[in-house]
């Protein structure tokens, strides 16, 4: 239990602090119900599939730079892809996108290991390749969406066994984001690549020496990375219906996602779970500030001090819990 | 973002024992890993090269004179990076400093005295980097998250000023506009500020106290604390230093482009990550010098160029320049490392 | 013997660079054997047990596992080749708990529960990250993890180096053991005394190159050390140094006054005067306080009682650099902890010049050089790599962080454990170093886990237990029995055993001690 | 919150920091207010995608704002988001682009008008024949394609007209200068510049690198507007782009809300060129000419019959209740 706190502490608190922002949006809008929640699940959709492949990586030791290229083109080309073509035919796009997020990760964590360029040089590049990749497969926003993928995060599903009032707070698009996280994750979290990955994000010449494949591990890292990615591009374009090549703000708001949820910088600590609690705070402070009218310029200066507060109070608690 | 490949063996000395008889090819080598900056000046020639053969005649006095006025602003901020990553760290708020420094100045010149404008230009500037400095040292932030925080804040409150401005109109003072665009016996003016700065960079790295604890920080704080050094103090000074380096540059950049707006030197920012690491410096701290910089400034400004003159589908040509970026990046790696 | 050897390798050999760590290497070792792998520091040990176990790649050498010629390129592979490896450095996954770092290494839990339990560890909680784990208790469990898949080969590389004395102890009865199971153990070692009650046989190295292999009989000592020092023997043998002998007449008053010292719950009422010319030696086992001692008289913590008083007049310490303004200077016992390793030599040595803020102007490098050209002289720093200290040898890169201070002129200088991993050659360097040092009117509070180090080097001896002083020793009555006794919370002149390796009649004629311990048993 | 004939209105925007924006958001503001009819805006306005956008209507949907005002990321991918709104009885008016959902009201600059017509002039200023250098806005934007076509159209018209070197400014100052300047150096002979609204770094370039001043059209920029009059020698064309179209659009919306709806979903603000070749176009510059607007605000800040405030308001850029 002791352990479990220590852990988890910083998600507990997060977790905290999403509850008194429901409480606090609660008291701004009265009338915020379960379709308000519906639309925050869907806006969270694509951040929490863009900070999940952060996380990866980042538990891995590395920073991924092109999270949002690489979501740009994935959305850009399944939407192309399925633009004018029938219903089924997206039943083969969507593995074929996934598959290709994966491959387009692995390469980037082939690269970091061939040419021993650091990861957040490599990324970089890579962020102007996928950019360049994406706007050659569309030269402007368009394409198409099947009806069922758009259908598939719209709305609630009822749950039998589930009271109808609980059924409305648990929207497609939260489902779908469970689903998809928890069926990669959990399972990863539980493999031994799970445990190499947060291996080599800990000590590498130590993950080396237990016998772990550290470049091997860090390729599946990228690719698993990707294939968040490529996750995200397609809640991008089940969203929208259409695909852009212009990468969104994606990448800033996961690297800031990943450090308030907990995960170290320095990589082999934290979860997915704190930076998705994150990720549905952030956005949550965006609908207050929207909710509540504020100038729009201060929001800007609002969200940039909480991103630093709160972080800077999570350097105080370590620091604290140092000198003890 | 951890020291890559512990495991791989390291760089070797060069200084140890050299037996009699080593094969020229392996001399060329070592030569080029003693003295890092030839092969970035060679990567440099060859890009020129293959832009003259591109577009015959292209290089020439002007030419080289506009180049050196781009590759000037990208220099100081990635000085600022180079300055920053030594410690380990990453500057992102130089974009928004430069920009915040530029626009107040424009603004403010139009009824204030110069110095009075250039004063209040540099306000915001030595704020952010103070914040920065003590967000980095004292409370151990994350520079990325740090500096990225005080941007978005920074940001907003340009924002917020420019409402208040709109009616003033701005101005871009003449000396500014002499000194960014200006060209004096074919050598840009801005050589005037640059070559200065980047001696005293160069000079503080090298040969003062200051930039020996940067170097120091960055390898292993525990030692220098050990040695009785203020990790806070150093980070704070270097990270005030950095946003004034990046004040002047907005200053130096308006004179360039004459056209304030909100986001003036945000794309600056992700190049001069770029070019300090292309000019040899370790984002992992400890290792790195300015003079490699300079020349990976220069490089990123000429492939810009030549990639804007090539006929090609904007597509592809980010995919080249992401490539040839990487490219660049790992064989100099390869170079430099003898092993 | 004639039973044919488990591993079996020759002319291995590695280059870093233009530096050969290892040009001519071999070792045989054959079943039911525990083999010592002997050398002076940098010969070459782990290095070839690196090699052995596929950490790194040989640039030439043959291997042969059980007659055939096996290519272990890493360490899973050798894994699979029946040889486990405990390294120098721990290598858990500091992040990890103890029970993911098993599944991460495939290791089966109920074996290693039940070794670790044999090695002295009642009750680890498994849920533990690995990180919070203190070092000694790391090694065993890494040593537990290696004989809990019964490896075929065991390769322990300075195992008990950190160990305190009943850890080792148990190490040492679980090692030969494995030995009589038909295993053959590699064992590295700078202790003779662990090497005589341990091993069959040993192979020594000197400047990567096998030098000969003896059969471990009684008087083989001096011909190891012959072996491994080749020319350069130093004679291993001092007379204890006398009462007396060069000490500076004492002073009106001392230099250092610790009165009442209290930190945390780790050091409660310490009291000790510290004068100029002295050298002042700190015993103590494991943990009994003496990092937090050094820690708060160096500035890094500060004390929550108690005073400190410098030439008279009390101090407060908040930060290192109060400490090193009264004259204070710290040398940690890691040396990693106190070097800039990717900088010059020059730079390290010179990294206090700049500390001040005032100093961060231009540097007179002149003047700057001939400091440092000085201290590199004195300390007879070997600076052909001295373009990055990391390519130093590990005694060269202890002599820099003295030299710092020397080349600063601090007038205290606190050594913790200075010589830990230093062959015999630079070990006696250092003791002359710190004498002279005393002769020259600097006062030296000098921590060491080797007992034996304390008579030839000290003036007087603090023996700390259990965060308290216990004793404070002349020279001349500080042998190593007493101090074991006293070290372990004994009064003096009591007679009780302590442990096998502190029986004399056990160990060799020069019997170096064993290190310190926390042993929770071994407490009254 | 209609209480008395008030609304509550909400505004979305996805670009920030751009004069163009800003002065669209700054007319909205002022509009609100000199109507009379606003008690509260209630503004989302940073720099997202379409997703954002997506994200900004139903929080603004969740705020129960009367209508929504929005300059779409992208016409089609916000789609969902205006269709929800107007099932919640929301009224939602599109500015300066078009969007697919049927529902919404469009009052809209012409792109494609707006790069025709400034094309058409440059071909025809350079004589029906040449070389033209082509600087486009972002890669990938929406605005950015619809005036592409319109330029293509113009150049299908005149045969005789190459398109010398074609790039992406971004929309960004300092790339288009960059962009330019290295596009001389190369030295290949052109004949005129059609910009996509980056517009005075561009003659800053040609006067500064002493090129052959060729004719340039841009668009109504404050500072592009200043220099057509006053550097010598530029012959140029500014194509009207008016930010103001967010004041139209509020007063769109106010007009529906009050029961007046117009006859068609879509309104059309068409452009105008405002040329110094000649006396009239010369008089029509002059007229139009601000120097004291900040050189990246268009200077149409108003547009007759759409718009009720005065300058003074739009450049205080205050909404109602500020
Ligand atoms: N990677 C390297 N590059 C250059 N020189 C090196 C490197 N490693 C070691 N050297 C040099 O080779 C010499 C021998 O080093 P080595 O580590 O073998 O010394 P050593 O015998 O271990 O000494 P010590 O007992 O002090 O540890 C030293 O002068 C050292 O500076
Ligand atoms: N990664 C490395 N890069 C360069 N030189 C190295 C490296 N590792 C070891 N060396 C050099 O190889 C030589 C042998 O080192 P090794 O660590 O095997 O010595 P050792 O016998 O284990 O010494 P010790 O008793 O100090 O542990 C030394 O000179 C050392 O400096
Ligand atoms: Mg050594
Ligand atoms: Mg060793």
């Amino acid at each position: 239990m002791n352990h479990f706190l220590r852990r988890q502490g910083w998600v507990i608190g997060l977790f905290a602090l999403l509850v008194a922002l429901f409480i606090l949006t609660k008291l701004i809008q009265p009338g915020y119900g379960s379709g308000d929640f519906g639309s925050l699940a869907r806006a969270v959709l694509p951040y929490a599939f863009a900070v999940a492949a952060q996380t990866v990586v980042v538990i891995a030791g590395g920073i991924d730079l092109s999270v949002a290229a690489m979501m740009a083109l994935t959305s850009v080309t399944a939407a192309s892809m399925m633009a004018g073509a029938s219903e089924e035919y997206a039943l083969f796009v969507v593995p074929f996108v996934l598959a290709m997020g994966f491959v387009l990760g692995a390469l980037n964590g082939l690269l970091i290991v061939v040419t021993r360029v650091p990861d957040i040089v490599v990324t970089l590049a890579m962020l102007f390749v996928l950019q360049g990749a994406a706007l050659l497969v569309l030269g402007a926003p368009g394409g198409g969406a099947a009806e069922w993928l758009k259908a598939l995060i719209s709305g609630t599903v009822p749950i039998p066994g589930l009271p109808d009032a609980v059924d409305a707070w648990l929207p497609k698009a939260l489902l779908v984001l469970i689903f998809c996280l928890c069926v990669i994750w959990i399972p990863l979290r539980r493999s031994r690549l799970g445990l190499s990955i947060y291996a080599i994000g800990s000590s590498e010449l130590a993950a080396f020496r237990s016998g772990v494949p550290v470049k091997r591990t860090r390729i599946l890292a990228y690719a698993l990375s990707g294939l968040f990615a490529a996750f995200g591009g397609l809640a991008l374009t089940m969203s929208t219906g259409i695909g852009a090549p212009i990468p969104g703000p994606y990448l800033l708001a996961s690297v800031a996602a990943v450090v308030l949820g907990g995960v170290a910088l320095g990589g082999g600590k934290g979860g997915l779970l704190g930076p998705i609690i994150a990720v549905f705070v952030l956005r949550l402070v965006r609908t207050d500030l929207t909710l509540l009218a504020i100038d729009p310029n201060v929001t800007a200066i609002i969200e940039g001090l909480i991103m630093v507060a709160v972080v800077m109070f999570g350097a105080f608690i370590t620091m604290r819990g140092r000198q003890q | 973002m951890r020291r890559a490949n512990p495991i791989a063996s390291r760089p070797m000395s060069t200084s140890a024992i050299t037996p009699q008889s080593i094969p020229l090819g392996r001399r060329i080598k070592r030569f080029m890993a003693d003295r890092p900056l030839v092969p970035l000046v060679i990567l440099l020639v060859i890009l020129v090269v293959i832009l003259q053969i591109l577009r015959p005649g292209i290089v020439n006095e002007r030419w080289i004179a506009n180049t050196i006025k781009f590759a000037i602003p990208l220099a100081i901020l990635a000085g600022c990076q180079t300055m920053t990553m030594l410690t380990g760290g990453i500057d992102l708020s130089v974009g928004t400093v430069a920009t915040m420094s530029a626009f107040i100045m424009a603004t403010q010149i139009v009824n204030q005295d110069p110095a009075v404008a250039f004063l209040l230009a540099m306000t915001p500037a030595v704020l952010i980097g103070l914040v920065n400095g003590i967000g980095v040292g004292v409370f151990r932030v994350h520079p990325l998250i740090m500096t990225l925080g005080t941007s978005l804040i920074g940001t907003g409150c340009l924002q917020v000023y420019q409402r208040t401005v709109i009616a003033s109109g701005a101005k871009i003072p003449d000396f500014l506009a002499w000194l960014g665009t200006g060209v004096t016996w074919g050598f840009p003016n801005a050589l005037l500020l640059f070559v200065p700065l980047a001696a005293l960079i160069v000079f503080t790295l090298a040969r003062t106290g200051f930039g020996r604890l940067l170097y120091a920080v960055g390898d292993n704080e525990r030692a220098t604390r050990l040695s009785g050094v203020r990790y806070w103090q150093v980070i704070t000074a270097l990270y005030i230093v950095s946003s004034l380096l990046a004040g002047i540059t907005g200053l130096l950049y308006i004179g360039l482009i004459k056209a304030p707006s909100l986001s003036l030197a945000e794309p600056l920012v992700l190049p001069s990550v770029a070019a300090a690491v292309i000019g040899g410096t370790s984002i992992f701290g400890g290792r790195g010098g300015y003079t490699g910089t300079i020349v990976g400034a220069l490089i990123l400004t000429v492939l810009t160029t030549l990639l804007t003159i090539l006929q090609m589908p904007e597509g592809a040509r980010r995919i080249l320049f992401g490539l040839i970026v990487l490219f660049v990046t790992a064989a100099y790696l390869r170079i430099v490392e003898d092993r | 013997m004639t039973t044919s050897p488990l591993l079996d390798a020759s002319g291995v050999a590695k280059n870093y660079g233009a530096v050969a760590a290892l040009r001519n290497a071999s070792l045989s070792v054959l079943p039911g054997e525990v083999h010592a792998l002997m050398g002076a520091n940098g010969a070459g040990k782990s290095t070839l047990v690196k090699i052995l176990t596929g950490a790194i790649s040989a640039n030439a050498g043959r291997i042969l596992i059980r007659g055939e010629a096996r290519d272990i390129r890493s360490p899973a592979a050798a894994r699979r080749a029946g040889l486990l490896p405990v390294y120098q450095e721990p290598s858990l996954i500091p992040d990890l708990d103890v029970l993911s770092n098993l599944r991460l290494t495939g290791t089966p839990v109920e074996p290693f529960r039940a070794w670790v339990r044999e090695l002295g560890i009642p009750d680890l909680d498994l849920r533990e990250t690995a990180r919070d784990i203190p070092l000694a208790i790391l090694r065993v469990l890494d040593l537990a993890r290696a004989l809990a898949v019964e490896p075929d080969v065991l390769l322990l590389d300075e195992m008990t180096a950190a160990l305190p004395a009943n850890l080792a102890e148990k190490v040492l009865e679980v090692v030969r053991r494995q030995g009589d199971a038909g295993r053959a153990v590699i064992f590295i070692s700078h202790r003779f005394v662990e090497i005589a009650a341990l091993c069959d046989r040993a192979t020594v190295l000197r400047d990567g190159e096998t030098v000969g292999v003896v059969d471990i009989e009684p008087g083989v000592e001096e011909r190891i050390v012959e072996l491994m020092l080749g020319a350069r023997i130093v004679k291993t043998k001092v007379q204890p140094r006398a009462a007396g002998q060069n000490a500076a007449p004492a002073p009106a008053r001392p230099r250092i006054a610790v009165r009442n010292l209290r930190v945390g719950s780790k050091l409660s009422d310490v009291s000790f005067d510290l004068a100029d010319g002295e050298v002042a030696g700190v015993v103590a086992l494991e943990g009994q306080g003496q990092d937090e001692l050094f820690a708060a008289l160096a500035g890094s913590i500060k004390p929550n009682g108690g005073t400190i008083e410098v030439d008279g007049s009390q101090v407060k310490f908040t930060h290192p650099i109060d400490a090193i303004r009264s004259g204070i200077a710290y040398v940690p016992g890691d040396r990693s902890e106190a070097l800039a390793m990717q900088r010059s030599v020059r730079e390290n040595i010179a990294l206090p010049f700049s500390a001040a803020l005032r100093n961060w102007g231009p540097i007179p490098m002149r003047k700057e050089r001939d400091t440092v050209l000085g201290a590199i002289q004195r300390l007879q720093i070997d600076t052909r790599a001295q373009g990055e200290v990391q390519r130093l040898s590990g005694g060269n890169q202890q002599k820099v962080t003295i030299a710092r201070w020397i080349a600063a002129d601090a007038r205290t200088i606190l050594c913790f454990d200075p010589t830990r991993g230093i062959d015999v050659g630079t070990k006696q360097e250092i003791y002359k170093l710190l004498r002279e040092l005393a002769g020259h009117g600097k006062s030296v509070l000098f921590y060491t886990s080797e007992l034996e180090e304390v008579q030839r080097v000290c003036d007087r001896v603090i023996v700390i237990f259990n965060g308290r002083l216990v004793d404070i020793f002349p020279v001349e009555e500080a042998d190593e029995p007493a101090l074991m006794r006293a070290a372990y919370g004994l009064p003096r002149g009591a007679k009780a055993d302590v442990g096998i390796l502190a029986d004399p009649s056990a160990t060799s004629s020069d019997s170096p001690s064993p290190n310190a311990s926390d042993a929770p048993e071994a407490s009254p | 919150s209609a209480a008395a004939g008030k609304y509550t209105i909400g505004i979305s925007n996805t670009v920030q920091g751009n004069g163009w924006r800003e002065e669209m958001v700054c007319a909205m503001k002022a509009q609100a207010l000199a109507s009379g009819e606003v008690t509260k805006l209630n503004i989302a306005h940073r720099n997202t995608d379409a997703a954002g956008q997506l994200e900004d209507i139903r929080n603004l949907i969740s705020a129960k704002v009367d209508a929504i005002v929005v300059n779409p990321a992208d016409p089609a991918g916000i789609k969902a988001g205006l269709e929800e709104a107007t099932k919640a009885g929301i009224v939602v008016v599109a500015v300066d682009q078009a969007v697919t959902e049927p529902s919404a009201y469009i009052i809209s600059n012409n792109q494609e008008e707006y790069a025709y017509l400034g094309a058409k002039w440059l071909f025809q200023q350079m004589g029906g024949k040449g070389e033209v250098f082509y600087m486009r806005g972002a890669a990938g934007a929406s605005a950015d394609s619809d005036r592409d076509k319109g330029f293509k159209k113009a150049l299908a018209e005149f045969p005789d007209v190459k398109v010398a070197q074609e790039v992406f400014t971004g929309w960004q100052q300092d790339q288009a200068k960059q962009q330019m300047l290295s596009f001389l150096a190369t030295g290949t002979p052109f004949n005129g510049v059609w910009t996509s609204g980056i517009d005075n770094v561009i003659v800053d370039a040609l006067v500064e690198s002493q090129a052959p001043l060729v004719p340039v059209v841009g668009a109504d920029n404050a500072g592009f507007v200043g220099q057509l009059s006053s550097v010598k020698g530029l012959v140029g064309a500014a194509v009207t782009n008016p930010g103001s179209i967010g004041g139209a659009g509020v007063t769109l919306a106010l007009q529906i809300l009050d029961g007046k709806k117009p006859p068609q979903q879509t309104v059309l603000v068409q452009p105008q060129l405002w040329e110094n070749a000649t006396e009239e176009g010369k008089a029509k510059l002059k007229a139009a000419a601000d120097p004291s607007l900040s050189p990246e605000w268009p200077v149409s800040i108003m547009i007759p019959d759409w718009t009720t405030y005065t300058k003074e308001q739009i450049v205080a850029c205050k909404g109602p209740g500020e």
